[in-house]
């Protein structure tokens, strides 16, 4: 049968986030029937080779559309101007690709996805309503050199620079609950007067709360990000402050409806299609 | 209980066999270790193996102790086919051994290691550590061994301590059958005497106690019955009183061997001194007295003393293993200190180590690779191994050491333990030292090979190398030597000449009796 | 604090003198180098809340260790036990939420699942790799994405939470400012130093990693003593499963990346040989406080990310140099 | 493809039957069983398409393990080849996007600045181990939070990009479907092949492996001979970072993490022992391959990726048993 190809290239899978938008990405597929899915995810985020490895294959298997969560906005550009050049489809959404090294190799690609720099300001921003100026706040940083955890940490000095908060601290936990609840409780000794967290996503969120518990500190303000379901019971009862949903299910589903209006004959993409994001706080 | 050997050619006995050994094969891919072997043991005797290097001796005993199968033939025990498939089931038939390459945990106590087939539990089912020790310390006792820490890690020990160790571990349980393969080749006299008590008491208990050794004087001292191998095949058991050495010797090599040149000794003229010790003191004997004397081209100087006598650590001090803590040291004259082995070998000396699993061979790497060790100048070029050339220079060894082997690339240990002994030589005589050290340089080694390695050993004396044995086999001191130095707690007892050799003359030095007879002391 | 040295004597009995208290403290020199560093360089490092801190987090890296030492004892390793601990998470979580429980026997069942978890996956690295005699790095490579893959697909990627509150308070539960959590770890440690060192069975694992096939003359079966070493480090899997859960609430299958690497690392910072047959539990230990003061210290300290990955690394080496020193001068 | 037998044979010249054929193939049986499955059971997998894709996919991993195999036969180990490698990539971005130099001067430039980034942190790491004799796996680990720190520290944690075009199409180049950077690795392998093969060097590192004391008894530098095979391993680093660069355009200072497992792991499943001694570099271009083979055939095959992570544990296990078998027979 010739039903288009769709090759879906995703972060790492082991990561809630995208293990959800690929099932919705799935459940999208089985929903419209029209065409093939092949989905692929990274063995661990900073494994770049294996997306780009995934793009040649998709090459050598001769999809019809390439839909690409970079894991490096720049490492990224040269395959997938290869896979243009051999007819696909390529439609790029959750990061964007880097725009000067797109601009250096004549590519026009346009973006679908949120905007990891306003979604973090936008949990900043909560925070910083809170506590108003001069507030004492840290930052629980993402992996460093990856593009989501610059952009997010960048939102979060946003809204830093913003209400004028006093930035104590900012430090890697990997996005790792466990090592983000170790750092954190190294921070708080070594900063009893903090009033805020940003921890760059809800994983790392979840270790911070349980310093706090443990600490028994209930007068420091958390916010997170991805709003994962673990971390609700924790919204509700006030644990933490705020997270931000980028609606991850629908993400890749949407980015493949996009794609495959191009390759049905509908016209190129062009800028940045924003896809929403939302503050997500206790009702 | 009695299983006459069927179909084999009758074996002359003074009792019933209860274990026999029909037809026995054994293959290591193309190599026949074993091609025909055929003997039995009665209860209660001393059964001696003997053979040339290579023989298989080892080989067999290593089937009959579970260690490996073999290809085909029969065993018997008690009438039933014996075909352990492990040392555990060996063990529960009653066959204990002590192998010719030792088997120690060297990080574990001297007491675990003697204890470790069976370690002594408390009523809770721990660790009896007293019990341990003190069953530690009786063993050792019983061999003549009592000033020594039970806790101490294997590692501490000599090579000689570690053959004691070994046998103190082997008589710890109750067997029928004791299979001691070459126990005595690092051993000297006063051991070797403690040993041969034990034997006699326990075969006075009834065990049976299989004994190999290139010491044919020692075969007749103790064994009752001698089997006799050659290139895998058993050629003969004899009854001990009803043959001679020259006897047994004549069926292990096929011939009669010529007697023994009795070389007329010349007098070494006096030549250069190679190498002056002046009251030198190493890093292992930092405390006692220092040792000095002079080594001259052309002589073969000995040095006896008993086990843990300090003679090795003379030899590694010379050599640059051991930091050197007082004292110094000559070359032709100049005095040097050398830094390691490196500064020695480019200083021209050699050293044929006493363990040569632990220091002397690259076990898993071939014969030519080894031979060519410490020689690789001769065999490269810019750096690149010239193999005609390392093959060639193997192959000459070997011939020369009537080395007994497959291919230069064979890994060195597919040997047999004699063979392994004559390539650590040969990697050193490539080399053609100035001044070349040896300590137990003939251990394992058959008689026939031994005497052509004394009449090599001697013609580097002629040639002008300047020779320091260590040796606990006073024979071959006494063959060798020009003169003797005697060791006793780390000192030089006394100098015997040539005149004054006898075995009673080295003893009263090694055991400090210095003066009562006719040594000159320093 | 001795540990190999035996305690009955045939002959002398042991001085107490600086030479033994070094030759037996292992890394301790390099310790209690870096605690005084911190002490006088940070404010809070000394401090009981700090020190409640840092026994808390290096919890779970020392039960880990402590089965690590088993298996480096008899001369193989384990780098499964990061994956292991994850998949054995998961499989407790899905056990304490399964509906129907009270909270004891939810309880009771998510320490039963993790630990046969933990178990299952050391049963399977021992006897594939003792029974055809293959490396064991090998062997639990493979077991490392087994688990990892394992956990992924039981839970779905999803982080598994809400467990009974008992679970929790257990967690973050103290005495005298000790969590329990570590006591546990320290009973652990206790209990492997005993077998160690005083059981038959401990002798022979030592002897295993000095020469197998000494052992094996011996009349011993190494087959079983090598799988009960790697069943021991599945165990102790399990049980950091069970710490990691208690101290977090969450069961996540991507927890537990890289902990092998620290797990090995305190074993050998604490004294124990890598080709096997030397060391002691008490070593790892100490290798364990090492690398979490250090962790701690560094961010006390207020040096940036980049900078303590650095220094961590730098120190690392540092001790194991001055350790180097240490025994030199305690064995002359 | 025999390896470690001499050549010139003493005695009998050998002979070419199934045996001696099993006996020097190495893991090859594992790896054409599992080439066979998957051009079966896939459409595309033995393309030339994919044939190039496999064959660039394993290039870093090949280069880092012929290195390792330097390191590992000496009885050493290098956790820090994935950091040294980000590390390298770091210093040669920095260098090859300095302003005023031709691309020319600007790649030679990188080359250099990577391979002696990589020399470096091999030198320190074979000298700080070899001559206080400590394990190399506690010091590698130590460079490996070294390297990693300064490659974050040194690129403030940016990728750095736009690099000279030549470079980059060195990176895509092919000559008949064949990568150039697979040609560089290949060329590495037999370079190794021959140093280790028909060198002195060569010849004495083997013996290390096997007995050190042994080799310095004999008059060898033992210290001199580790430190080579270490700066070899971080030279190789270096190559590596060089075709990271090329052929992803960026230096990332978080590139390489975990790529120290692999590396072992292609070493291992080639046959080379952990404890040193035994093994050849065409055992590790073969378990390289077998890797590579792996990853991509079970995504053409279409395994969900946690299914993929467990059947390559699986897979991984069973050739090293299969080996195992080849190994026997091949013995007999
Ligand atoms: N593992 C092995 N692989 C290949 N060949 C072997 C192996 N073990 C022994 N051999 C060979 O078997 C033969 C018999 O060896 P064995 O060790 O039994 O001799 P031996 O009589 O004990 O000699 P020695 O007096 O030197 O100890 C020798 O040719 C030896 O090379
Ligand atoms: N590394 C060591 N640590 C502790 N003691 C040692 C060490 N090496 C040797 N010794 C002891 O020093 C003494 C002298 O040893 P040495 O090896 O020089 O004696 P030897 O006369 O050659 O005897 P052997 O026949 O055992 O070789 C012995 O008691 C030995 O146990
Ligand atoms: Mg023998
Ligand atoms: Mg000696």
């Amino acid at each position: 049968d010739d039903k288009p190809v769709v090759g879906l290239i995703m972060k790492s899978l082991a990561n809630e986030f995208f293990q959800n938008m690929m099932v919705g990405a799935q459940a999208h597929q089985e929903k419209r029937g029209d065409y093939e899915l092949l989905a692929v995810g990274m063995q661990n985020e900073t494994d770049f080779e294996s997306q780009i490895n995934a793009v040649e294959n998709f090459i050598t298997q001769g999809v019809d559309a390439i839909v690409v969560a970079p894991a490096d906005s720049r490492a990224m550009v040269r395959p997938l101007k290869k896979a243009m050049d051999a007819g696909i489809v390529v439609v790029n959404f959750d990061v964007a690709l880097d725009e000067d090294a797109k601009k250096q190799r004549g590519v026009e690609l346009a973006f679908v996805g949120p905007d990891n720099r306003g979604g973090a300001k936008l949990a900043g921003d909560a925070l910083g309503e809170k506590l108003g100026e001069g507030g004492k706040v840290v930052i629980i940083e993402g992996n460093p050199g990856a593009d989501n955890a610059t952009q997010r940490r960048l939102g979060f000095e946003d809204s830093v620079a913003e209400f004028k908060l006093d930035l104590l601290d900012s430090r890697t936990a990997h996005w790792e609950t466990e090592e983000a609840n170790s750092v954190f409780s190294n921070m708080l000794t070594a900063h009893p007067d903090i009033q805020g967290v940003m921890a760059a996503n809800d994983s790392m969120a979840i270790g911070v709360v349980k310093a706090l518990e443990s600490a028994g500190r209930d007068d420091i303000l958390v916010v997170g990000f991805d709003n994962i379901p673990a971390v609700g019971p924790m919204i509700e009862d006030g644990r933490m402050l705020a997270t931000v949903d980028q609606f991850g299910t629908d993400m890749a589903a949407n980015a493949i409806d996009l794609a495959l209006e191009v390759v049905q004959g509908g016209p190129e993409l062009e800028g940045w299609v924003k896809t929403p994001i939302e503050l997500v706080t206790a009702n | 209980m009695a299983a006459a050997a069927p179909g084999a050619a009758p074996l002359p006995t003074h009792g019933s066999a209860f274990l026999s050994v029909d037809g026995l094969k054994k293959y290591f891919g193309g190599v026949k270790a074993l091609d025909g072997v055929s003997f039995s043991l009665e209860q209660g005797e001393v059964h001696a193996l003997v053979g040339e290097n290579g023989a298989g001796k080892s080989t067999l005993i290593k089937i009959l102790s579970g260690a490996f199968p073999y290809d085909s033939g029969d065993i018997l025990l008690d009438g039933s086919v014996y075909n352990p498939a492990s040392p555990h089931e060996a063990k529960q038939h009653g066959v204990q051994v002590v192998h010719q390459e030792f088997n120690l945990l060297d990080h574990l106590s001297i007491a675990e290691n003697i204890s470790i087939e069976k370690l002594p539990r408390t009523r809770l089912g721990l660790l009896d550590r007293k019990e341990l020790n003190r069953r530690a310390v009786k063993a050792l006792k019983a061999i003549g061994l009592d000033d020594i820490d039970v806790r101490a890690p294997i590692s501490s020990l000599g090579i000689a301590h570690k053959q004691l160790v070994e046998i103190a571990r082997a008589l710890q349980s109750k067997s029928r059958i004791l299979i001691l393969d070459e126990p005595t080749a690092t051993l000297t006299k006063r051991e070797t005497e403690r040993l041969f008590e034990i034997v006699e008491a326990i075969k006075a208990d009834g065990v049976t106690v299989v004994f190999v050794s290139h010491h044919l004087d020692e075969v007749f001292r103790i064994c009752d019955r001698v089997t006799v191998f050659r290139n895998g095949k058993t050629i003969a058991t004899d009854l001990i009183a009803q043959t001679s050495p020259e006897g047994v010797v004549q069926r292990m090599v096929g011939r009669r061997l010529e007697a023994e040149i009795k070389e007329e000794h010349q007098d070494v003229h006096q030549q250069d001194v190679a190498l002056r010790l002046d009251d030198l003191r190493t890093a292992a004997n930092p405390k006692d007295r220092g040792v000095t004397f002079d080594l001259h081209y052309g002589e073969i100087v000995g040095i006896a003393g008993l086990v843990g006598a300090g003679r090795t650590e003379i030899l590694r001090g010379i050599f640059g293993m051991d930091p050197v803590q007082s004292g110094r040291i000559f070359r032709d004259g100049q005095e040097i200190r050398f830094s390691g082995p490196r500064d020695a070998i480019a200083s021209s000396l050699g050293f044929v180590t006493e363990d040569r699993k632990g220091e002397g061979l690259v076990l898993d790497m071939p014969i030519a690779a080894n031979t060519s060790m410490a020689n690789m100048d001769a065999v490269s070029k810019l750096g690149l191994l010239q193999f005609p050339a390392e093959n060639r220079q193997a192959r000459e060894a070997g011939a020369r050491l009537k080395l007994k082997y497959g291919k230069t690339s064979d890994p060195v240990s597919s040997l047999s333990g004699g063979n392994q002994q004559k390539v650590v030589l040969a990697k050193w005589l490539v080399r053609n030292p100035r001044v070349l050290l040896l300590d137990e340089p003939t251990r394992g080694v058959d008689v026939g090979a031994k005497a052509e390695i004394y009449a090599i050993l001697k013609g580097l004396a002629r040639e002008g190398v300047a020779l320091l044995v260590v040796s606990s086999e006073m024979p071959e001191l006494m063959t060798l030597s020009d003169r003797i130095l005697v060791l006793a707690d780390h000192e030089i007892q006394g100098e015997l000449k040539r005149p004054d050799f006898s075995e009673e003359n080295i003893l009263n030095l090694a055991y400090g009796r210095a003066n009562a007879a006719g040594g000159q002391a320093q | 604090m001795t540990t190999q040295t035996l305690s009955e004597s045939g002959r002398s009995t042991p001085q107490l003198s600086l030479r033994t208290v070094l030759h037996n403290a292992g890394i301790g020199l390099a310790l209690l180098a870096l605690i005084v560093f911190f002490s006088v360089f940070t404010e809070h490092f000394l401090t009981p809340n700090n020190i409640t801190n840092i026994l808390t987090q290096i919890t779970i890296n020392l039960v880990l260790a402590v089965g690590m030492t088993f298996v480096i004892l008899v001369g193989g390793i384990d780098l499964s036990v990061g994956s292991v601990m994850a998949f054995a998470a998961v499989v407790a979580g899905k056990a304490i939420t399964l509906p129907g429980f009270g909270p004891a026997e939810a309880i009771a069942l998510a320490v039963v699942a993790a630990t046969m978890t933990g178990v299952l996956c050391g049963v399977f690295n021992g006897v594939i790799s003792a029974y055809w005699a293959l490396p064991s790095f090998i062997i639990t490579l493979g077991m490392l994405n087994i688990a990892r893959g394992a956990a992924l697909q039981v839970s779905d990627a999803q982080t598994i939470y809400s467990f009974p509150l008992a679970f929790e308070e257990f967690g973050s539960a103290m005495i005298y400012g000790v969590p329990v959590v570590f006591l546990v770890a320290l009973l652990l440690v206790f209990v492997a130093w005993f077998i160690l060192n005083f059981t038959v069975f401990g002798r022979i694992l030592y002897g295993i990693g000095n020469n197998e096939e000494a052992v094996r003359l011996a009349g011993h079966s190494v087959f079983r003593y090598k799988v009960a070493a790697f069943t021991i480090c599945g165990f102790t899997a399990g049980i950091a499963a069970i710490v990691y859960m208690a101290r977090l609430n969450i069961s996540s299958p991507i927890a537990g990346i890289g902990f092998e690497l620290n797990a090995i690392a305190a074993v050998i910072i604490g004294g124990t040989s890598l080709s096997g047959g030397r060391g002691s539990v008490i070593g790892t230990l100490l290798g364990a406080v090492i690398i979490g003061v250090l962790a701690n210290g560094l961010i006390l300290i207020g040096l940036s990310d980049f900078m303590r990955q650095m220094i961590t690394g730098v120190v690392i080496v540092f001790a194991v140099i001055l350790d180097h020193y240490r025994a030199k001068y305690a064995a002359k």
